[in-house]
């Protein structure tokens, strides 16, 4: 093994893991507002992985229109779910449990209207750039350098909108203190319907730029869920750079695993760690214990 | 009295559940006015602003500011009406900047203009926190974060401002620096409703006051009437 | 008790509660004698929740040591504390809501019996005793919040402790049942039980306490009996402040 | 729960077993056998499954872990060692109770539910794609074939009891004595001082605690349990299909289902779990021909009892009760009891 | 209220039970496979096969059994991949729905396997459809009384081995490939079918002096291979053997090794045979070898003319899937016809002395293993090369259509 296919692995690992960040970070939104564990976020993956292939292979348009129109369509999706559902049972007694238990139907739900709407075929979108980029015996697709680019283009956006605009600030304040933002007048409801919407958005786009590198199926968003609650453990369940430090974080560890053994206990690294990190660090490796 | 109080609370009956914490409660709050809200602890006094803020549920009763029922305003449209309110133990969004939660007092649309010359004039009463305005807020001291969380109460010029325990966990110099702070806010023509449980504390700035016991309106007057009742020390001494 | 020889129950050695950097008790010591009603009174925030949860075994302190009946207790379990004989009622009342009334007490019973039937003969004698005799059979979610306090006591009665620590006995409870509790409590006491109350209702505090700590900031400022301590300069002065004592 | 039961309580337990032990006799139908074996596997796994979660209020999710192991070990030492399944069915629920104290111990010291929710989802997949991996043991998803079936015998009045999928005769009586079994031992366990303990546990935990309950002896102790019996149910499963695969014995849908049925059925009820797996296993097979849109149904179902019917079918107990309660004795107030 | 639900949802299940059986003058064929589920794709193709075969048997007047001629009625159940859902379906087909003989899985052999516990006790006769595990062969050996009226319709998974090695053997020895370090690596498919197929293969390998360099198993529809590829680069392995049921995986894999620049061999099992996979390829599956090409309707007279034939019976565009189907319906009904009867004992006599020739080669049974025979002589498991975008087979030579290509 040379050190530069050693790098290239760890890269491939920053690539695949930028995106467990973005599908992490949503779950880690969610959570962080409304402390709700969101089971159906990897349905929102999956959708967007469908829209964006009836977008692009069915209709023909040009991915840098069908991404957003996707991400829209996410957007809504999302805040129309919290809506009908966790909005209700948000007021009631004993909501922690039923809005898990809720978002596990919605999974189901899900999962197997879009087998009724897409099939059970697997489904993949062609490649958006073409040719690789070789340098000192790194060989890395341009279609990879774009997913890396979109998920840090994705986070800088997503960073400016926490940091620097009057939405951002008002869901960091309504996850640091409900009460204290309804006194300064953020209505709480409405900051966890956008915040859904926006965690739908987030699984979209991670769904769109993986759509041509992984399969899109019905059952695409069960695997991806999973690697997202790996995610948000590593990073503290409810932190947003938390969420993105641990997807990079699990990439890379994905990669060097892989590496390491067999493809075969991958997926065992991954939950191994973060049972072991819940077993020392219970408030995540980036989180802070309070 | 000629002319309608700016704030009416009457008959306010509140609930945890099954537990009341207030019983049949009426007050009223008049324009420019200082008002202490006094009683031993868990007697109801956060309770009082708690309710007229809409952060508690209101079983029965009323809650009219300037002619307006306010009853079932939700608590994020309280700003709009012009009522503002510093929460107990400051309540500051903690991981964020001594300016964003400043700013965050602005937010709402109906006080979202002008932002330049509301910071201007909040930070003319409270200079320190312009140089501090980078720092953390969850980093702050205490007296710090109560000036924060006030200056963010009064980004959105409130007409009222119901304070939640201003001195509670201050030192005594910190104390008297926030009573300043509060007779400074009334003289810009806003009235304050804050409440505190020692007596002599409360009628410091205070014009009026209204006694709490058990949850129930046990005494009302000026701070003259009030330290000489009996009652005010049969309530707090059992005497 | 005149006729019990005074015997020291509990002592509370020193202790100290931190938690991260905030120092809610600050090396309080006190104890309490066999048979009497101990109050924690002082405002908000003096920190006569933090030493009952000390007491209690919810926290444990950060430097001291709790000696209960001759044992040291300081790192024991609260479940642990309670077959020590310590039991507790709650501020804001804790029933176990999908049981009745008298499965409710038969939960502290279950400390002291072995059989279910014991516990449950046993448990509607401690329901009777704080009269909820006619809802035994009601789920506890059910009850007013008065109701509720005499069920935390007959719960924590179940559990044969011989110190009960009360927490605000009187709290929202409408005026007409005040009296009832504190009769009760009394009953308590005649009984034999030692008591530590925390209570914000001075009259109650009068009525019932033996003696009373007054605490502020973390910290002892008074002792004696409540008549005393409430009288004493401090104590006034930082409730009704300087002037009313010289005016 | 806690109330000795009444006369008609009994009565209708007894008639209820007199039913289900006479059913074979009436109906030699081994499909009709076949749908009943299913729902009473799933009824004592999600009978288990609430033990945990409704009675002791620990929200756990990864559950179908124990099933998994249960199946494969009965399996594997009934395959390897020669042993009968008559045995194996009990080292492996031991083997599973083993796993249960080990994933408990952890769990233990999280109170965060989302945390627990994830941890023991975790755990479970670690279960499964272990199980997938080990293909020189368990073929992976080949499926380990050739387990030993029960060895038949006879019985003086009911004649041969033969375990052969045509005549089944001997699984429905065997995987019915189990299910009394475990009903049996949750109901006494519910109904001794542990089962108090639990509910009390549930339901205000600092408060149990101070009324002298050991927390962490009563988690361990339901975990154990419940594992316990998720694992035999799981040995019988493997026995009973001949063949296991990961994604069939310790697939999540296995939990989706049986979460479904316990929601459906009523969490916290004694009689809701088992309810809530005969009427969704049923349904399922009745709905056979609606291919895809079978789990449809099912999601669609969770969602509509999270929203509308929080307590599953018990919700609409309490609300004919009245009725009849209001109907035949209207001295008796109902709205006191509310 | 709840007893009343229970005892509407009981009923109703015993209800149906009652209704129906099959009318006298039909043949009831029972048929498992995956309508639903990942492999839904292929279940559906076997599906169009099996009908289209009874259709044609139908049109021709239906089968003559028993002295009565009867027509055959296909009643499918799906499986979903999943043995416990095989073993309901099964159970509801011999007992609810009462079928004279079984088909199942068309697919999946751990359902197969499943089935093959409940059908002997019912005393029907039963075949699998495409399931290859050479388990299934082995489990039939294991107890040939019980299984005596269970039949294989595809041959034994050993036969993909035996094809991936017996041809790159002979290009060895041809001269054509050069291997520097016998190194070899596996890239399959978390399934039954990828890691049997390998575990067959890796042996055949190992005795010929190969060293397995990795063998990385993925999640089926598993599209990113970056990790598994950068690995191999570091190794070198000479050849590269790749097993996968999802066109996916396939189409991913092709693409990425060409993208990291790897220069082995590529032998693909499967996936190749789905028409999908060359469109999705494009030019990246230039030069790929892959088994079993059964089916050629470009290059081959026979297999085109079947194609046509396959179009008006069933109005799909026939691929492989549906070549093996086809085959195997026709067979069973062949020996339905030879036997005369739906009792098990004799159609499997019928099985035994099958000679029957179909679209993809000449059914001869192994008696004992209840598989058809493979080879030249029977039922080729052909390698083929795409050259150009267009398979063309390379091994064996009887069927061979072009000979091999080294890369550029």
């Amino acid at each position: 093994m040379t050190i530069s296919l050693f790098i290239e692995q760890i890269i491939n690992g920053l690539i695949i893991g930028s995106m467990y960040a973005l599908v992490g970070s949503g779950i880690a939104l969610i959570y962080g507002t409304m402390r709700v564990l969101n089971l159906a976020h990897g349905e929102f993956y999956m959708l967007g992985g469908y829209l964006v292939f009836l977008l692009v292979v069915t209709c023909g348009v040009p991915a840098y229109l069908a991404i957003p129109i996707a991400l829209l369509a996410a957007f809504l999706l999302g805040a129309l779910i919290q809506r009908i559902t966790i909005h209700y049972l948000l007021q009631r007694e004993g909501w922690a449990f039923s809005t898990i238990a809720v978002t596990l139907g919605l999974s189901i739900f899900l999962q197997n209207s879009a087998l009724l709407l897409f099939g059970e075929n697997v489904q993949s979108v062609p490649y958006y750039v073409t040719g690789i980029v070789e340098f000192a015996g790194i060989r890395i697709p341009m279609q990879r350098l774009l997913i890396l680019g979109v998920a840090i283009l994705t986070i800088a956006v997503m960073t400016y909108v926490l940091k620097a605009t009057r939405l951002g600030w008002a869901i960091r304040a309504t996850s640091q203190d409900r009460d204290a933002a309804a006194v300064v007048g953020i209505p709480a409801s409405r900051i966890y319907l956008i915040t859904f919407g926006i965690a739908a958005a987030l699984g979209a786009i991670a769904a769109a730029m993986m759509a041509p590198i992984y399969a899109i199926t019905p059952w695409s968003g069960l695997p991806i869920l999973f690697k997202g609650f790996v995610v948000v453990i590593l990073g503290g369940l409810g932190s947003f750079p938390g969420a993105i430090v641990g997807g990079l974080l699990l990439g890379v560890v994905e990669a060097v695993g892989v590496q390491l053994t067999s493809t075969e206990w991958r997926d065992v690294i991954a939950f191994a760690l973060m049972i072991a990190v819940i077993w020392v660090r219970p408030w995540g490796l980036f989180g802070s214990k309070s | 009295m000629a002319e309608a109080p700016m704030l009416q609370v009457e008959n306010l009956n509140v609930l945890y559940g099954d537990f009341q914490i207030l019983w049949d409660v009426s007050m009223t709050v008049g324009a420019k006015e200082v008002v202490a809200v006094l009683g031993p602890n868990g007697s109801g006094k956060s309770t009082v602003l708690k309710a007229i803020m809409g952060l508690t549920p209101v079983r029965s009763g009323k809650i009219i500011f300037e002619g307006e029922d306010l009853t079932k305003v939700p608590t994020h449209e309280m700003v709009a009406r012009g009522i503002s309110m510093v929460l107990e133990r400051r309540r500051l969004f903690g991981a964020m900047t001594v300016r964003e939660n400043i700013l965050l007092g602005a937010y709402h649309r109906s006080v979202n203009k002008d932002i330049a010359s509301r910071l201007e004039w909040v930070e003319s009463l409270f200079p320190i926190l312009a140089e501090r305005r980078d720092q953390i807020a969850g980093r702050m001291s205490g007296g710090e974060q109560q000036m924060v969380a006030i200056a963010r109460s009064l980004m959105s010029r409130p007409r009222l401002l119901l304070m939640d325990e201003p001195y509670l966990g201050l030192a005594p110099k910190i104390v008297s620096q926030i009573a300043g702070i509060i007779q400074r806010i009334n003289q810009e023509g806003i009235s304050v409703v804050f409440n505190e449980q020692n007596v002599h504390l409360s009628f410091g700035v205070s014009h009026r006051g209204y006694l709490l016991e058990s949850g129930r309106m046990m005494l009302t007057g000026t701070g003259e009437e009030m330290i000489h009742s009996d009652v005010i020390r049969r309530v707090y001494l059992g005497v | 008790m005149p006729n019990v020889p005074s015997k020291t129950l509990l002592r509370v050695d020193d202790i100290t509660m931190a938690f991260g950097g905030i120092v809610a008790v600050a090396n309080l010591s006190l104890t309490v004698e066999t048979g009497e009603i101990l109050a924690l009174v002082g405002p908000n925030g003096a920190g006569k929740t933090t030493t009952f949860h000390v007491i209690a075994g919810v926290h444990k302190p950060t430097a001291g040591r709790i000696i209960f009946d001759d044992q040291d207790i300081t790192f024991y379990r609260p479940d642990g504390r309670c077959r020590a004989g310590v039991a507790r009622t709650f501020q804001i009342t804790q029933p176990f809501q999908e049981l009745t009334v008298e499965e409710n007490v038969m939960v502290g019973s279950l400390a002291y019996h072995r059989s279910i039937a014991d516990a449950r003969k046993d448990a509607r004698r401690y329901v009777g005793m704080v009269g909820l005799s006619d809802r035994a059979n009601v789920l506890a979610k059910g009850l007013s919040t008065g109701q509720r306090k005499r069920l935390e006591m007959a719960r924590a009665m179940a559990t044969r402790p011989k110190l009960l620590l009360l927490d605000e006995v009187t709290g929202g409870v409408d005026q007409k049942s005040i009296p009832g509790l504190i009769e009760l409590v009394k009953q308590l006491r005649r009984e034999g039980l030692t008591l530590v109350i925390i209570e914000h209702n001075m009259r109650v505090i009068n009525e019932l306490a033996d003696r009373a700590i007054f605490m502020n900031r973390g910290k002892k400022m008074a002792e004696g009996t409540p008549e005393d301590v409430m009288q004493r300069p401090e104590v006034v002065e930082l409730y009704l402040g300087e002037e009313v004592l010289h005016g | 729960m806690f109330q000795p039961l009444r006369p008609w309580q009994w009565l209708l337990v007894a008639i209820t077993l007199a039913a289900l032990a006479v059913l074979p006799l009436l109906s030699s139908n081994s499909y009709v056998l076949h749908v009943l074996i299913l729902s009473m596997i799933f009824g004592i796994f999600a009978s288990a499954w609430n033990l945990v979660t409704g009675f002791a209020g620990l929200k756990t999710f990864g559950h179908h872990a124990f099933f998994g192991i249960g199946a494969y070990s009965s399996a594997l030492v009934a395959l390897h060692s020669g042993l009968s399944p008559w045995l194996t069915i009990w080292i492996a629920a031991l083997i599973a109770t083993v796993a249960g104290l080990f994933i408990g111990l952890p769990i233990l010291r999280i109170r965060s539910m989302p945390h627990v929710a994830i941890v023991t989802l975790g755990f479970a997949e670690i279960v499964r794609i272990t199980i997938s991996n080990l293909q020189s043991i368990t073929r992976g998803e080949l499926g380990l074939w050739g387990i030993p079936p029960f060895e038949s015998f006879t019985l003086p009045v009911l004649g041969e009891m033969k375990f052969s999928p045509a005549d089944k005769a001997g699984y429905y009586y065997l995987i019915l004595v189990l299910l009394v079994f475990s009903t049996g031992l949750i109901t006494l366990l519910m109904r001794s001082k542990s089962g108090l303990a639990l509910v009390a546990m549930r339901d205000a935990e600092d408060a149990a605690e101070s009324l002298g309950v050991n927390l962490t002896r009563h988690k361990l102790l339901v975990f154990g349990v419940s594992a316990f019996l998720v694992g035999l149910a799981g040995a019988f499963f493997g026995h009973y299909i001949g063949i296991l695969t990961p994604s069939a014995a310790v697939g999540p849908d296995l939990m989706i289902l049986v979460i479904a049925m316990a929601l459906v059925g009523g969490l916290g009820t004694l009689s809701g779990p088992l309810a809530g797996a005969l009427v969704l296993t049923c349904v399922v097979e009745l709905l056979r021909d609606l291919n895809d849109l079978r789990l449809l149904i099912y999601g669609a179902i969770i969602v509509i009892v999270v929203m509308f019917l929080p307590k599953g079918l018990a919700t609409l107990g309490p609300i004919v009760r009245r009725r009849f309660t209001y109907l035949r004795a209207p001295t008796t107030s109902p709205a006191k009891h509310l | 209220m709840r007893s009343r639900i229970f005892a509407y949802a009981l009923g109703a299940a015993l209800g149906v039970t009652l209704a129906t059986t099959a009318p006298a003058a039909e043949i009831a064929i029972g048929v498992i496979g995956p309508l639903s589920g990942p492999a839904a794709q292929s279940g559906i193709s076997m599906r169009q096969a099996y009908e289209a075969a009874a259709a044609q048997v139908n049109k021709d007047g239906g089968i003559k059994v028993d002295g009565e001629q009867k027509t055959i009625k296909l009643i499918f159940e799906d499986s979903a991949s999943r043995p416990e859902v095989g073993v309901s379906a099964a159970q509801k087909l011999l007992s609810r729905d009462k079928v004279d003989i079984l088909v199942g899985d068309s697919i999946a052999s751990s359902v197969t396997l499943a089935i093959m516990e409940v059908v002997p006790s019912f005393g029907k006769f039963a075949m699998s459809g495409q399931p290859v595990s050479i388990e299934i062969a082995k489990k039939i050996q294991s107890d040939p009384k019980r299984f005596a009226n269970f039949w294989k319709s595809s041959f034994n998974s050993d036969a993909y081995a035996q094809a991936v090695f017996a041809s790159t053997k002979e290009l060895i020895d041809a001269g054509s490939f050069k291997p520097k370090s016998k190194k070899i690596a596996f890239v399959v498919e978390d399934t039954d079918y990828g890691k049997s197929n390998a575990e067959y293969t890796i042996p055949l390998f190992e005795k010929d002096g190969w060293k397995v360099s990795s063998k990385e198993v993925v999640a089926l529809g598993h599209a990113d291979f970056y990790p598994q590829l950068s690995k191999m680069r570091a190794d070198e392995p000479d050849m590269i053997v790749s097993i996968f049921t999802s066109v996916n995986s396939g189409i991913a894999l092709v693409k990425q090794i060409q993208e990291q620049g790897l220069k082995s061999l590529h032998m693909a099992v499967y996936y190749p045979i789905r028409p999908e996979f060359l469109a999705g390829a494009g030019s990246a599956a230039n030069g790929l070898l892959w088994t079993p090409f059964f089916f050629d309707p470009v290059n081959s007279a026979q297999h085109k003319a079947f194609a046509a034939e396959f179009k008006n019976l069933a109005k799909v565009v026939g691929n492989g899937d549906h070549a093996q189907g086809y085959c195997e319906m026709m067979l069973l009904l062949n020996n339905l016809k030879a036997a005369g009867t739906v009792e098990p004992a004799k159609l499997s006599e019928a099985f035994a002395k099958s000679d029957t020739k179909c679209a993809i080669g000449r059914y001869v049974y192994d008696t004992e293993l209840h598989t058809p025979r493979i080879g030249a002589d029977y039922i080729p498991v052909p390698v083929a090369q795409i050259q150009n975008g267009t398979s063309f087979a390379i091994w064996p030579s009887t069927v061979a259509t072009a000979k091999f290509k080294p890369a550029q």
